[in-house]
């Protein structure tokens, strides 16, 4: 099932720009970051996939690879079947498209994301924090971030019993 | 402060010599929860209402990443703190699939019984706090007494009248006997007229329809794209639900339909049909309670799972229909005790940013039924 | 008499009364008296009606409601009076502040004026003007004068829109009620409230509620924007606790906040005792003439407890359909108004016209009509009564299976 | 035209419904209990067995195990032993719980083998201080409890009025 999906994108693609791996439980395809918006459009339109849902949109942070890693859940009610799409950026300027343009849901997402790991995404109409006052320091996800101790002179940790 | 404040508006909000910018919330009566709400109005008309989310982040996600897999669960409930249950559900649900545990049928039947009946009782909060925010007092108290029945069979079952943690990673904590049966067929017996009766009181009123009724219409096709999802989606008329579409847990076994809206009183889409949608649903998940507790088997409750799990790399994406719609956590996993990342995606989340492109056009009164309808949890939002 | 308003005379002014004013120094005593009257049954009415609406609410959301203060809780009225009295007088920083201080005096005239003219027995009237219905509706139109001023003053958005909300709505509604009076006016000839009720009799069928059909429909729109000058739901718009947040008194606190609430409650008064005295016979006590009627002392107080029954019964109304319905939008408030009853009203009264010419008060048929009507108004009375049973049964064997009680709890059992 | 009346008709006929229901609750039975002054029976007995309530140590049978310490998601517990070089027997010297932190969830009353910490059905601790919902549960050191071989660990008896919590809380007004 899965792979039929898979030969559809490779035909349209081509074998070397989508990578197919199924180790983990849901299988996904790691594309590069330029051809994400793209391969979205084609994913949610074409009559043969119709993905029309997109469940979540993750980044996910990884420090020793140096990338950061964004993971797209699509959801299509014809195949009855999810759908994982990964695409990496680099730790230090990480930039994306956008894709709200394809799914208007991503546009928070991607804001959650730019707040807590940092990721810019170009075209995105609205690029401002979500979820963080906007004036905080640091992306909390990224995992070499540090909590700072004070918070507009609040302290932000309790210490244990003793 | 306020010359900040503008400054930081100045390039967001554009108001014109007619219009006013109201700021509703953080603190107000029906924002449910620590909300935000710029509107730009003119006189009543709202041309612009940006919500302004995140006074109730706690970093769940972060605090996921330093805490053991066993250990999270209590820190679910309060991810959405009128349907903890879910939270519960679909977080044990992705640790099982990725430490591949597999659940005894008995306990499968208790978490459904258990999802149900906090299905119910969120629903009776949303529906009764629509009916609050229009202005009927008496319909969310009424419904504040049936769940607090609800409230009372849930602490004799698991010990909590709202955050559960009644699931444990390869099962429940507790086994319900003779008795809590009994007392669930009893709720039921009483509930089910009830929902009549509140439906003569407020569903059917007419002054009631004609504040929701072709109020803030979400068309099929915004609702998908915005991904809008459970009785939001369904409100709109498209037959989506996880318990159907993706089946877990043992919700093949149960006949129920899935109500979808049909612009009962109005247009589709419309607040009253995402109201109406979660009344019907109500019912539909009485049906299911029975025969949950019909067919429930004999046996464990709980596998064997050892107490500090450490699961292999892996990762997947799990999903349940959880009373504001699809409830998802993608759970990575990297060879320790705790999870390398875990994203939670709750049906508030999308459900708020829609708010800014239906809300154009609406009044300040119809605003509020929108929020009342989209049925947002403000924890949820921001976890 | 004399002797006494002399020595009252001079414990206040220190001078003995001259023989040539002693009228109107009489005259002057007299309207104080009335006043203080007056003003301490609308004060204590809008208290304890306070009280009781909270308790009738309660057993409608099957709640007990306050019950600790005094016995059942009579006195909480009294308790969250002085509570807000000893509460700090704030205002707003950037307010108006002579406008919002002088708002609630504004409120708080124009209510308890109106109580001049409102009857409430025979001959127990304060002023039996010969425009009592008009001096009403024009005295009670000073509220929203009060309203918008402490609205706009408060320097506050939410305020603003409740007073804004409150004009529109009381311009509006303001024709309708003085338009579906405009039948009684027509049948009484009169204007004065003791005489529309003197028209009418002790019987329901006596009633200009059940004169004719159009009568009938005069009442209904009259009831309807009755509350809607009184900001009773569905029509409570200037306050709308869960969309402005407390409306037009946000920014109030302590006693002048108290001043609105008080003046709601007073006014429930008032609109009840229009409807009772315009449709409902006012205090015509069945069985009796008004010529026996004005003959004993005894008879007079009874006509006054038959008014306050009839009024309680309207406030009780009032009160039911508040924890009932919930409220309407602006646009809508304004909708009903002009396309629903302004018509019905004007029609209406052609209606009765037509009808005072065909079927006059004293002929037979006339008469056969209106009981007619009556029994009408008795069958949905009947109904209704139907409609409440069904609801107490359709939930007895399954309450009673679950909690192990009687589901049988009639109001009058006090907890 | 027809639509005209027929909403008034529908309006008056709804609103008479939802009065009807009103109305039949002016007979039916109130819901509500009068917490605290007025109730039928003690609060005790209201909740359900399970309840999870107040944590309490019955420090005589806590075997040491240091499995509710761990299994804490918000680090409430707080537990130290000791070892009597001499005779080899060891002690617990502190076993503290920060209520103020606690949040009920029941993972370690559940993973407690000799059911030494459990849940009691006390909800009720006001203090006037944050830092006297620190409960010390050990004053001074307990030899730990050596459980019988063959004997059912969980079946020790509960104290579910929260006795001993109740008087450990410091400056606890009763």
């Amino acid at each position: 099932m899965s792979f039929r999906i898979y030969n559809i994108l490779a035909d349209r693609f081509g074998k070397d720009t989508l990578l197919y791996f199924d180790d983990t439980l849901n299988p996904y395809i790691q594309v590069a970051p330029e051809l994400i918006q793209t391969l979205c459009i084609f994913m949610r339109y074409n009559p043969a996939l119709k993905f029309s849902f997109l469940f979540s949109l993750c980044g996910v942070d990884y420090p020793e690879k140096n990338q950061i890693t964004m993971v797209y859940h699509l959801f299509s009610m014809k195949q009855k079947m999810l759908w994982v799409l990964k695409t990496s950026v680099r730790r230090e300027h990480p930039e994306l498209e956008s894709i709200e343009s394809v799914w208007k849901t991503a546009g928070w997402f991607e804001r959650e994301i730019y707040d807590l790991l940092g990721v810019k995404f170009t075209n995105h109409s609205n690029m401002k924090r979500l979820l963080l006052p906007d004036g905080w320091v640091g992306h909390p996800l990224r995992k070499d971030y540090e909590e700072p101790l004070f918070y507009h002179d609040m302290e932000t940790s309790r210490h244990r019993v003793s | 402060m306020l010359k900040t404040e503008l400054k930081h508006l100045k390039p967001q909000v554009h108001t014109f010599k007619e219009e006013m910018i109201l700021n509703m919330g953080p603190q107000h009566p029906s924002t449910h929860g620590v909300l935000n709400f710029l509107v730009v109005t003119d006189g009543e008309v709202i041309h612009q209402a940006l919500p302004n989310v995140g006074y109730l982040h706690r970093g769940i996600e972060k605090l996921a990443e330093q805490t053991p897999y066993t250990t999270f669960i209590p820190f679910t409930d309060r991810i959405d703190y009128l349907a903890a249950m879910f939270a519960n559900h679909v977080y044990v649900l992705a640790v099982e699939n990725l430490a591949d545990i597999e659940v005894p049928e008995r306990a499968q039947f208790l978490r459904v019984i258990a999802c149900e009946l906090n299905r119910i009782a969120s629903h009776l909060i949303s529906t009764g706090a629509l009916a609050l925010d229009i202005g009927a007092s008496t319909p969310f108290v009424h419904w504040i007494r049936e769940r607090e029945c609800i409230n009372d069979i849930m602490e004799s079952i698991c010990g909590a009248r709202l955050t559960y943690s009644y699931m444990r990673v390869g099962g429940v904590s507790q086994d319900i006997n003779e008795q809590i049966a009994d007392d669930i067929y009893k709720f039921l017996d009483h509930f089910e007229p009830i929902i009549d009766e509140y439906n003569r009181l407020i569903s059917f009123n007419e002054i009631f329809i004609k504040r929701l009724a072709n109020v803030a219409i979400i068309s099929p096709v915004d609702a998908v794209n915005f991904g809008l999802v459970g009785p939001n989606l369904r409100g709109s008329g498209i037959e989506m639900d996880i318990r159907r579409t993706i089946s877990y847990s043992v919700y093949d076994q149960f006949d129920f339909n899935i109500p979808i809206g049909k612009g009962f009183k109005g247009s589709l889409g419309d607040c009253y049909d995402r109201y109406f949608v979660r009344v019907l649903e109500m019912t539909e998940s009485c049906s299911i309670i029975r025969q949950a507790l019909s067919q429930i088997p004999k046996g464990d409750i709980k596998a064997k799972v050892k107490r500090k799990l450490k699961i292999k790399e892996n990762e997947c994406y799990t999903c349940v229909e959880s009373a504001r719609g699809e409830m998802g956590m993608y759970l990575l996993s990297d060879g320790s005790d705790r999870p390398y990342r875990l994203k939670i995606k709750t049906g508030s989340f999308t459900a708020m940013s829609i708010v800014e492109k239906v809300s154009q056009g609406l009044m300040v009164a119809d605003l509020i039924a929108l929020i009342g309808s989209l049925d947002v949890v403000a924890p949820e939002i921001d976890r | 008499m004399k002797e006494n308003a002399n020595l009252l005379f001079l414990f206040l002014f220190k001078t003995p009364i001259k023989e040539s004013e002693f009228s109107l120094a009489w005259y002057v005593l007299f309207v104080f008296l009335v006043a203080g009257v007056l003003l301490f049954f609308a004060a204590n009415f809008a208290g304890i009606t306070s009280f009781i609406e909270r308790r009738i609410a309660a057993r409608i959301q099957s709640r007990v409601g306050p019950n600790v203060v005094g016995p059942q809780g009579i006195l909480q009225w009294v308790a969250d009076g002085i509570k807000l009295l000893l509460k700090e007088d704030l205002v707003p920083d950037r307010a108006d502040k002579f406008l919002f201080r002088a708002a609630p005096y504004f409120v708080f005239s124009g209510l308890f004026a109106a109580f001049v003219a409102l009857p409430f027995g025979y001959g127990i009237v304060a002023a039996d003007l010969n425009i009592g219905v008009y001096y009403i509706f024009a005295i009670t139109s000073l509220v929203v004068v009060g309203i918008i001023m402490g609205g706009w003053s408060s320097n506050s958005k939410w305020a603003l829109f409740g007073a804004l909300r409150s004009a529109a709505q009381i311009i509006s509604y303001e024709i309708p009620t003085a338009l579906s009076l405009i039948p009684v006016i027509m049948l009484t000839g009169s204007l004065s409230t003791q005489d529309i009720i003197k028209a009418q009799g002790g019987m329901p069928w006596d009633w200009y509620l059940f004169h004719s059909p159009f009568t009938f429909v005069c009442f209904v729109i009259f009831f309807i924007s009755a509350l809607a000058e009184g900001n009773r739901i569905p029509f409570d718009l200037p306050e709308a606790e869960s969309e402005l947040v407390s409306g037009y008194n946000t920014e109030y606190s302590g006693f002048r906040f108290l001043i609105f609430p008080m003046a709601e409650w007073a006014n429930l008064w008032v609109i009840s005792a229009m409807v009772t005295l315009a449709y409902l016979g006012g205090w015509q006590v069945p069985f009796v003439a008004i010529e026996t009627l004005s003959q004993s002392f005894l008879l007079i107080f009874l006509s006054a407890g038959v008014f306050v029954i009839k009024t309680s019964i309207v406030v009780f109304i009032i009160i039911q359909l508040r924890w009932t319905l919930p409220r309407v939008r602006v646009d809508q408030m304004t909708l009903v108004c002009w396309t629903y009853l302004v018509p019905f009203c004007l029609a209406a009264i052609i209606g009765t016209m037509i009808w005072m010419l065909i079927f006059p008060w004293e002929t037979l048929a006339a008469l056969l009509l209106r009981l007619i009507m009556s029994g009408i108004g008795l069958g949905f009375c009947f109904l209704y009564v139907q409609r409440v049973r069904f609801n107490y049964f359709n939930d007895k064997m399954a309450f009673e299976n679950l909690k192990g009680k009687s589901l049988w709890y009639p109001f009058w059992r006090l907890p | 035209m027809n639509q005209y009346f027929n909403n008034i008709c529908t309006t008056l006929y709804s609103i008479a419904e939802g009065m009807a229901v009103t109305a039949s609750y002016l007979f039916r039975r109130p819901c509500t209990i009068q917490y605290p002054n007025k109730l039928e029976k003690p609060m005790e007995d209201q909740l359900s067995e399970r309840y999870r309530g107040i944590l309490q140590v019955d420090t005589r049978v806590c075997i040491g195990c240091r499995i509710c310490e761990k299994t804490c998601p918000v680090d409430c517990i707080a537990i130290s032993l000791e070892k009597d070089k001499e005779t080899k027997e060891r002690f617990l010297t502190r076993f503290d719980i920060d209520i103020s932190k606690c949040m009920f969830c029941g993972l370690c009353s559940e993973n407690c083998k000799t059911s030494a910490i459990y849940h009691t059905k006390f909800f009720n601790a006001v203090t006037q201080n944050v830092e006297n919902l620190v409960v010390r549960f050990v004053d001074k050191p307990i030899a730990l409890y050596k459980p019988p071989k063959g004997s059912d660990l969980k079946n020790t008896l509960k104290d579910l009025s929260g006795a001993i919590v109740n008087q450990k809380m410091k400056g606890r007004a009763l």
